[in-house]
């Protein structure tokens, strides 16, 4: 049963470390976006749409990191170039990502066959859960780690390319100086609104892909119109978790996706606790974490210092 | 000294240019292109979903307005949010970032609660002062708890009061499947309807709230722009260092503050369980507290304009909600038009601060532009 | 001719900082820029590096015109700047501070980048240790992570923007030795700074800007202090100080055995004792960092004392606030290091900024009384000669030495007994020093006790009554003068801890 | 509208007219597709084609949250400033805002979805007794299991008669087929949410359940069985479409039989404004057509028992019924009444497990 819950909870992670990867990368350049949320949304439903059309998984993925870039680029032009509050705009975003779903969700639904838009057979089967040949033999790890579907491992590896661009790469180096200190970026020569550009609308398109994975995976093929249910913002909490780091984000997110499940696993006869309890339970933690982090005053581990303010060159 | 490549560079042909001071007729000008843009953009938007964007337009002026019972359930609408962008504009004035409106409107409600169900009996009058001021008291003291944590460690309270948000929204979901439950709803958990003696009274038919609300607007005014504590905030959130050489106790006066913001949202939360809904449910703040945050900040903090595009929005709610039954349509509709507005806006607001410049030519004059 | 600007101007809104300047630096030269604060000399320079753009003009670089759009562009150019205010990562290590940007091949971040680092500063004799963390680093520390920056880089073309602010004497002759090292590589050295001997003693050639505008242009060699000033201030300037002997021997303020810890618990000050008596100005001398700031902050009540007594006729004020200290009648005004941080409140005008510190006392009640401050605003800005166009203009907008007279003038304004201030004259201009100078001269004849921290042995000698200096948080002396030396100070300042422990104890 | 309302109201006694209008709060969007919105929304599209009825003539509010009574009562509020004369609330968290406002308005009727409350003059609750559709899905659930466990995602605990007599009476279908089955209960505290019902589901399959019963609102139970291979029975509306592989057969409601009724009786000025309480016979509530991936036998033993309910010769709650803890909640030869099935059963019967 054990094993079942880790398993549980690695998949309820999966969103989150979309959510999470993407939003430390827009953090990292120092832009909270807000808007993972309204991200999520509109890769969601490009997500579906694109693969109920075309039956073709791959399209169906491209196209909601496609749809989240596009919510991702809205959020960069009015903050990066226009320079908007970063807060407010993401929030707009979250509004206009959540509407633009539920919008053509309905349209889809309208036009679909006796109104119940469903990916086909073929396209589930093909993200269904799989055993991977050898390693999925082994007792335990087998189960626990190789034999998910294969969006799991997009997850862990965009995180993990994302951990290890931004530590130890230069362009890596080079983004973390325009989330520190922009101007100083730009001094050095570093374009700070392309490198902003850049990392917001990957991020976008990495937040996308987590909402297909709800569209699509979690959804069990069938649209539905509040699929992302608030997964984003438990997807901002878990960036603190993680202390900004990607790495840290993959083990984060299945904790956190532990604790989404938990109240299905515990035994109701054993631990009684209020149903409340545990959908509290990932915001009680990120917040004794946030206090944790600030006491210890870490400068490594905490929020890129411009972060949440927007940049203008002349500006002194 | 180096063999560097000579790449041509070119003279970018629009550049941004702080602005100086914006005269009053520039303001104004912007702000009505901003308005008109939006209602173009928002237009061409129920266009390709097939509206006819005049008939959608003037069904929402329309619905906001038609009838008596129309206007009080827009300005029902508009109080919530009024009062919770009043509160979140002490806190940004600080540079203060509360995101928490939701949660302090939450826990004044859930603080107002607690008499409404088990001290219903007291006479009207007391009962409702000291729910007003158990409103205060729960906003306010879910404020403090970041606040503190701030003063004392330097919590970032941005994300502190998002996640207080939901933790109090759960807290909701707590009392109202636990201890708070209605005992006469066999078994559906919810939180009773208050007793009639426990509801906000009305003035011209719609709660008081109204009223409080407009109250509001003076006093946070006043308080910001003439009194000493006003006078603190603002230093504080200049620079904390200039506000200790002054003298000021800075943690106290940041603790102050958004006990004052997170009372202000309380109220709302009071206003909202005891005027509006006469019970307590997950619904209380409704996403009031995140709108609050967008009015505040377009409204650059003046509870005037506050006040104004409180009407804006409440206007556009209660319309889009007439507009979605009469047309048929999703009511996601209305969170679209709002995102699209609200995205022309903070496009705009960036020529309040910003200009372009456009070169001509080579040695042309520079020419401004919007 | 590395760098050729011609006729460059720049607005800013309806502020003209550069009028139609012309201006040269030759390959294998320094070039002094010299002007008073808001002259424009900053405004220029970022437009080389590509902080601005100008308005109207050309730049040549090494004969070519180029448009600088960007600091990329610049350092394409091969022109590298060091910003008056550091341009550093604070988490970032040294290492990578320096490599920030740069074009150079490779994509990852090798282990061996730290020992590349570490052979260009030693090829330029620059100490820098290659991992530590700018967070941890002294000011002198980052200076050199900047230059290392500017040469890891190649650039040819280098700029200063008042390098020397900052620095202790000695990272001032070590900064000044790379400087004349690189200038006889053939680089291009343009050099901001206010002081005359710094100058004097480094530049080839000065180009002295007026009001926005190119006064000047003059061999170093051919010229002196004197015409500099003149050419700088559009008009014959008498620079002196004149001490009147101080009057008052009753004392104002007794400190005993005064220890602090500063923010992050170490002890900034040590077992510091000395008295400040009415109508004198004792300096307090020392290397940067040797406890000025927070033996100011200490007295001033923003910083927790740890042990000792601060007595105020007899009076501890020790444990008190500002407020309290304020109410029990002394009257202590502190001109801090920081101004714009810590002084005033940038974004506010200046009859805010009067309000300041007595806006508690202006009135009963809860209301803020405005009008009293207009009227002080007003005042200053006609007494000081304050630049500014409004009163109501966020302070932020004035020129550094506006910002410094609109902080001293509120400070003297409210009648101080005793008047502790930090830097005064830190990037000001020479004439608006000798303005501050003789403020605090008037405010001694009053009676006015004063404690000055600066920097500038040379005035310290002349200004001041008597002079403490302090080393690692310990007096290692309180000289007359009148009677010392500046060797003989810096002796003091420099001199070994535990000489000086056994004279203490 | 307030003036043409009054006119109306004088001569209110017959106006079956083309000014007459329907409002219709719904908790979610009927475009929903299969849900509880979906269902209740194909009532009232049933409604308006039987009574001839004009698209004008209805006005629908959607999304109106019932844990927002703030926002409740501006729906409804809204319904009437359209000039509604009678107005349905289908999701149970409307009720008291209803009730209010049935006094306020008393011109206007008011009839509330699956509740209790009733004011006899403008505002009653209707509710159906989908139990009796469970238990058949309970049985189509017994036969097919081979693990012996069946699972059932609760949208609310014990503490909620109308989900937990819904499910004591499907776990009586299966044990009255398969004495060994045991049901297993996950509850996941909300009538809505795709991911936590998705997840209650996956832990019930996690346990070893190869039968999902379902009282929540959206597919994903049926769709988690179905992508383990295993087997599922819906609720609200045939989910056979949306999970064909998985599908058994579902408690779907029939919603149009009561609008028509009712909004008939209104238009005609003769409504009783009493609560309503449809079962089987009147077509309220049924099973959809069961698919087949049912078990061998499934039709003919659902048949036999449904034609029973409708003839109401047997009776769901009835004769000696014995709870998990092994009290004993009715007595040999004892029916349970209404009242209790609606607001008094908070016991899981005996082959139920709580975990
Ligand atoms: N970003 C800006 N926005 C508006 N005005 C500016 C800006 N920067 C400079 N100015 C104006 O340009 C003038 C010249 O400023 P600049 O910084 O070049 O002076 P400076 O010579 O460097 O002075 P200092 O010796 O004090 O450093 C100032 O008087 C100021 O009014
Ligand atoms: N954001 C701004 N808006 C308007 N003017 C500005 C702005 N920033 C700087 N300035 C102007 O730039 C000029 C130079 O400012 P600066 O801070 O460099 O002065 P400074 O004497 O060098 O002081 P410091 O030694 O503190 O740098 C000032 O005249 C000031 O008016
Ligand atoms: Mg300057
Ligand atoms: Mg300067």
């Amino acid at each position: 049963m054990i094993i079942k819950f880790l398993f549980a909870a690695i998949k309820a992670g999966v969103p989150l470390l979309f959510g999470t990867t993407g939003e430390i990368l827009s953090e990292k350049v120092g832009n909270l976006n807000l808007g993972v949320e309204g991200m999520m949304f509109m890769g969601a439903f490009c997500g579906f749409a694109v693969g109920y059309y075309t039956d073709n998984v791959f399209l169906a993925i491209l196209a909601s990191a496609g749809a989240g870039m596009l919510g991702a680029l809205l959020y960069a032009v009015l903050t990066v170039t226009l320079r908007a509050n970063q807060n407010v705009t993401g929030l707009t975003l979250t509004i206009f990502g959540s509407g633009f779903a539920s919008f053509f969700g309905e349209l889809l639904i309208k036009n679909s066959v006796d109104g119940t838009p469903k990916l086909s057979s073929d396209f589930v089967a093909g993200l269904a859960e799989k055993s991977i040949p050898v390693l999925g033999k082994i007792p335990v790890v087998g189960k626990l780690f190789f034999s998910h579907n294969p969006i799991v491992y997009l997850a862990v590896f965009i995180a993990v390319i994302c951990g290890v661009y931004i530590k130890y790469t230069k362009s890596g180096l080079n983004m973390r100086a325009v989330g520190e200190n922009p101007a100083t970026a730009d001094a050095a020569g570093i374009n700070v609104s392309l490198v902003k550009y850049i990392h917001i609308i990957i991020s976008g398109g990495i937040c996308g892909i987590g909402g297909a994975y709800l569209s699509i995976i979690n959804g069990g093929g069938v649209w539905n119109n509040s699929c992302v249910n608030g997964q984003g913002w438990i997807a901002v909490a878990l960036v603190i978790f993680a202390g900004w780091s990607p790495f840290k984000a993959i083990l984060g997110s299945f904790v956190f996706g532990g604790f989404t499940v938990l109240q299905f696993y515990i035994p109701k006869s054993t631990v009684n606790l209020p149903n409340a309890f545990y959908v509290m339970l990932p915001f009680l933690v990120t917040i004794f974490v946030l206090v944790v982090n600030s006491m210890q005053k870490s400068k490594k581990h905490a929020q890129p210092a411009s972060c949440g303010e927007n940049y203008y060159r002349e500006e002194r | 000294m180096s063999n560097r490549v000579e790449k041509k560079i070119k003279e970018p042909f629009i550049r941004i240019e702080k602005r100086a001071d914006l005269s009053s007729k520039v303001k104004w000008l912007l702000y009505t292109s901003a308005f008109f843009t939006a209602i173009v953009v928002g237009g061409i938007f129920l266009l390709a979903v097939g509206v006819n964007p005049l008939k959608a337009y003037g069904k929402i002026v329309e619905g906001a307005f038609r009838s008596k019972m129309a206007v009080e359930a827009t300005i029902k609408l508009a109080v919530p949010l009024l009062i919770s962008s009043l509160g979140i504009t002490l806190a940004f004035k600080m540079k203060f970032w509360n995101i928490g409106a939701e949660g302090q409107i939450i826990m004044g409600g859930i603080f107002s609660t607690y008499f409404a169900l088990f001290h219903a009996d007291w006479p009207h009058f007391v009962l409702m002062t000291v729910m007003l001021l158990a409103g205060i008291l729960g906003g306010g003291l879910w404020a403090v708890i970041p606040a503190w944590f701030k003063t004392k460690y330097g919590t970032n309270e941005t994300l502190f009061t998002l996640m207080l948000n939901y933790i109090a929204l759960y807290l909701i979901k707590y009392l109202t499947e636990g201890p708070w439950k209605d005992p006469e709803a066999s078994g559906f958990p919810k939180i009773a309807s208050f007793e009639a003696n426990a509801r906000l009274d009305k003035i011209f038919n719609v709660h008081a709230g109204w009223l409080i609300g407009l109250l509001l607007v003076l006093a946070v005014y006043a308080y910001l722009k003439y009194t000493k504590q006003g006078f603190e905030i603002s230093i504080v959130g200049e620079s904390q260092n200039t506000a200790r050489y002054a003298g000021m106790n800075v943690k106290g006066i940041v603790v102050r503050t958004l006990f004052l913001s997170g009372a202000i949202c309380g109220i709302a939360g009071m206003c909202q369980v005891s005027g509006a809904a006469f019970t307590l449910s997950e619904g209380v703040a409704g996403g009031v507290g995140f709108t609050a945050i967008i009015v505040a900040w377009l409204a650059r903090l003046n509870p005037f304009i506050i006040l104004v595009i409180t009407a804006g929005f409440s206007i556009l709610e209660k319309g889009c909600s007439v507009m979605q039954s009469t047309f048929g349509i999703s009511t996601a509709v209305s969170s679209i038009l709002q995102g699209i507005i609200l995205f022309v806006i903070l496009a705009f607001d960036f020529f309040s601060s910003y200009k372009l410049v456009i070169k001509k030519q080579k040695k042309g004059g520079a020419k401004n532009d919007y | 001719m590395a760098i050729e600007l011609k006729g460059i101007t720049k607005t800013f809104g309806s502020v003209v900082a550069n009028n139609k300047i012309d201006l040269c630096v030759k390959q294998g030269e320094i070039l002094a820029l010299l002007g008073e604060n808001g002259s424009g000399k900053t405004t220029l320079m970022n437009m080389l590096s590509g902080i601005y753009y100008p308005d109207s003009g050309s730049i040549y670089v090494k004969g070519k015109e180029v448009k600088i759009t960007s600091p990329e562009d610049a350092n394409r150019l091969g022109i590298g700047m060091i910003h008056q205010h550091f341009k550093l990562v604070e988490v970032l290590s040294a290492t990578d501070n320096i490599i920030l940007g740069s074009k150079k091949e490779g994509k990852w971040l090798s282990k061996k980048r730290y020992e590349e680092i570490k052979e260009i500063s030693e090829k330029f004799s620059l100490a820098i240790e290659p991992k530590k963390m700018v967070y941890n680093m002294s000011v002198g520390e980052k200076q050199t992570v900047e230059i290392v920056k500017v040469l890891y880089r190649n650039a040819d073309i280098l700029i200063l923007d008042e390098p020397t602010a900052v620095l202790t004497p000695q990272e001032i002759t070590k900064l000044f030795a790379i400087l004349k090292k690189m200038r006889a590589q053939g680089c291009a050295v343009i050099i901001i700074t206010h002081k005359l001997n710094e100058v004097l003693e480094l530049s080839d050639r000065v180009t002295i800007l007026r009001k926005g505008e190119s006064v000047a242009t003059v061999n170093t060699a051919e010229t002196n202090a004197h015409e500099l000033t003149e050419l700088m201030v559009g008009r014959p300037v008498e620079l002196s100080i004149q001490r009147e002997e101080s009057k008052g021997n009753e004392n104002l303020l007794e400190i005993h055995h005064l220890t602090v810890e500063n923010e992050e618990g170490l002890e900034a000050l040590k077992d510091v004792s000395f008295e400040l008596n009415q109508g004198e100005i004792l300096g307090v001398a020392g290397v940067a960092g040797s406890g000025q700031k927070e033996l100011c902050e200490a007295m001033a009540g923003l910083l927790s004392v740890k042990k000792g007594a601060i007595l105020y006729h007899n009076e501890n004020i020790v444990g008190k606030s500002p407020r309290d200290i304020i109410k029990m009648g002394i009257s202590m005004s502190f001109i801090p290091e920081d101004r714009l941080g810590m002084g005033l409140a940038a974004s506010m005008g200046m009859v805010e900024n009067m309000m300041l510190k007595n806006y508690a006392g202006t009135s009963r009640g809860p209301f803020v009384n405005k009008k009293e401050a207009k009227k002080l605003a007003k005042r200053l800005v006609q007494e000081l000669q304050i630049v500014t166009p409004d009163v109501e203009t966020p302070v932020r907008r004035l020129s550094g030495g506006n910002v410094q007279k609109v902080l001293l003038g509120r400070e003297i304004e409210s009648n101080p007994n005793v008047l502790i201030t930090a830097y005064a004259v830190r990037g000001l201009d020479i004439n608006s020093s000798y303005v501050i100078y003789d403020a605090l001269n008037q405010q001694k004849k009053k009676g006015v006790g004063i404690l000055f921290i600066g920097e500038d042995l040379d005035v310290m000698l002349e200004l001041c009554d008597r002079i403490m200096v302090l080393c690692h948080g310990k007096v290692t002396g309180i000289v007359k003068a009148d009677q010392t030396t500046k060797e003989q100070l810096g002796l003091l300042m420099t001199d070994a801890m535990e000489k000086e422990e056994g004279q203490h104890e | 509208g307030t003036k043409e309302s009054e006119k109306e109201d004088s001569t209110s006694s017959n106006s079956a007219d083309s000014d007459f209008k329907v409002g219709v709060i719904h908790i979610g969007d009927p475009a929903d597709g299969a849900g509880y919105s979906y269902t209740h929304d194909q009532g009232i599209v049933a409604m308006q084609q039987e009574l001839g009825l004009s698209d004008e003539q209805i006005i629908r509010k959607n999304n109106v949250a019932d844990s927002d009574a703030a926002a409740t009562r501006a729906a409804i509020e809204e319904c009437i400033e359209e000039g509604c004369k009678l107005i349905f609330g289908t999701s149970w968290g409307y009720m008291d805002t209803m009730e209010e406002l049935a006094n306020e308005y008393p011109d206007v009727m008011f009839s509330h979805g699956t509740g209790y409350k009733s004011n006899g003059t403008n505002f009653n609750n209707y509710f159906g007794r989908i139990y009796q559709a469970r238990y058949l899905t309970g049985i189509a659930a017994g036969l097919k299991t081979k693990t012996n466990k069946v699972g059932y995602v609760a949208a609310m605990g014990s503490e909620n008669s109308e989900v937990t007599g819904g499910l004591d009476a499907f776990a009586m279908g299966v044990e009255s087929v398969n004495p060994d089955a045991k049901v297993y209960v996950k509850v996941t505290n909300s009538w809505y949410d795709p991911t936590l019902e998705q997840q209650a589901a996956e832990a019930l399959l996690d346990l070893g359940c190869d039968v999902l019963g379902q009282h929540c609102d959206t597919t994903a139970p049926q769709l988690a069985a179905q992508n383990r291979g295993v087997w599922g029975c819906g609720y609200n509306s045939d989910m056979t479409k949306d999970a064909p592989e998985a599908h058994l057969t579902a408690a779907v409601w029939n919603w149009g039989v009561y609008y028509t009724m009712t909004t008939k009786a209104v238009m005609e000025g003769n409504w009783n404004c009493e609560n309503y309480f449809g079962g089987m016979a009147d077509g309220l509530v049924d099973i959809s057509p069961l698919s087949d991936n049912c078990a061998e036998g499934t039709q003919e033993a659902i048949d036999e028992v449904k034609a029973k309910i409708v003839d109401g010769s047997f009776q769901v709650f009835e004769g000696e019924l014995q709870d998990n803890q092994g009290n004993i909640v009715c007595k040999d030869g004892e029916v349970l009444d209404d009242a209790t099935i609606t607001g008094g059963i908070n016991w899981y019967y005996r082959n139920v497990v709580v975990q």
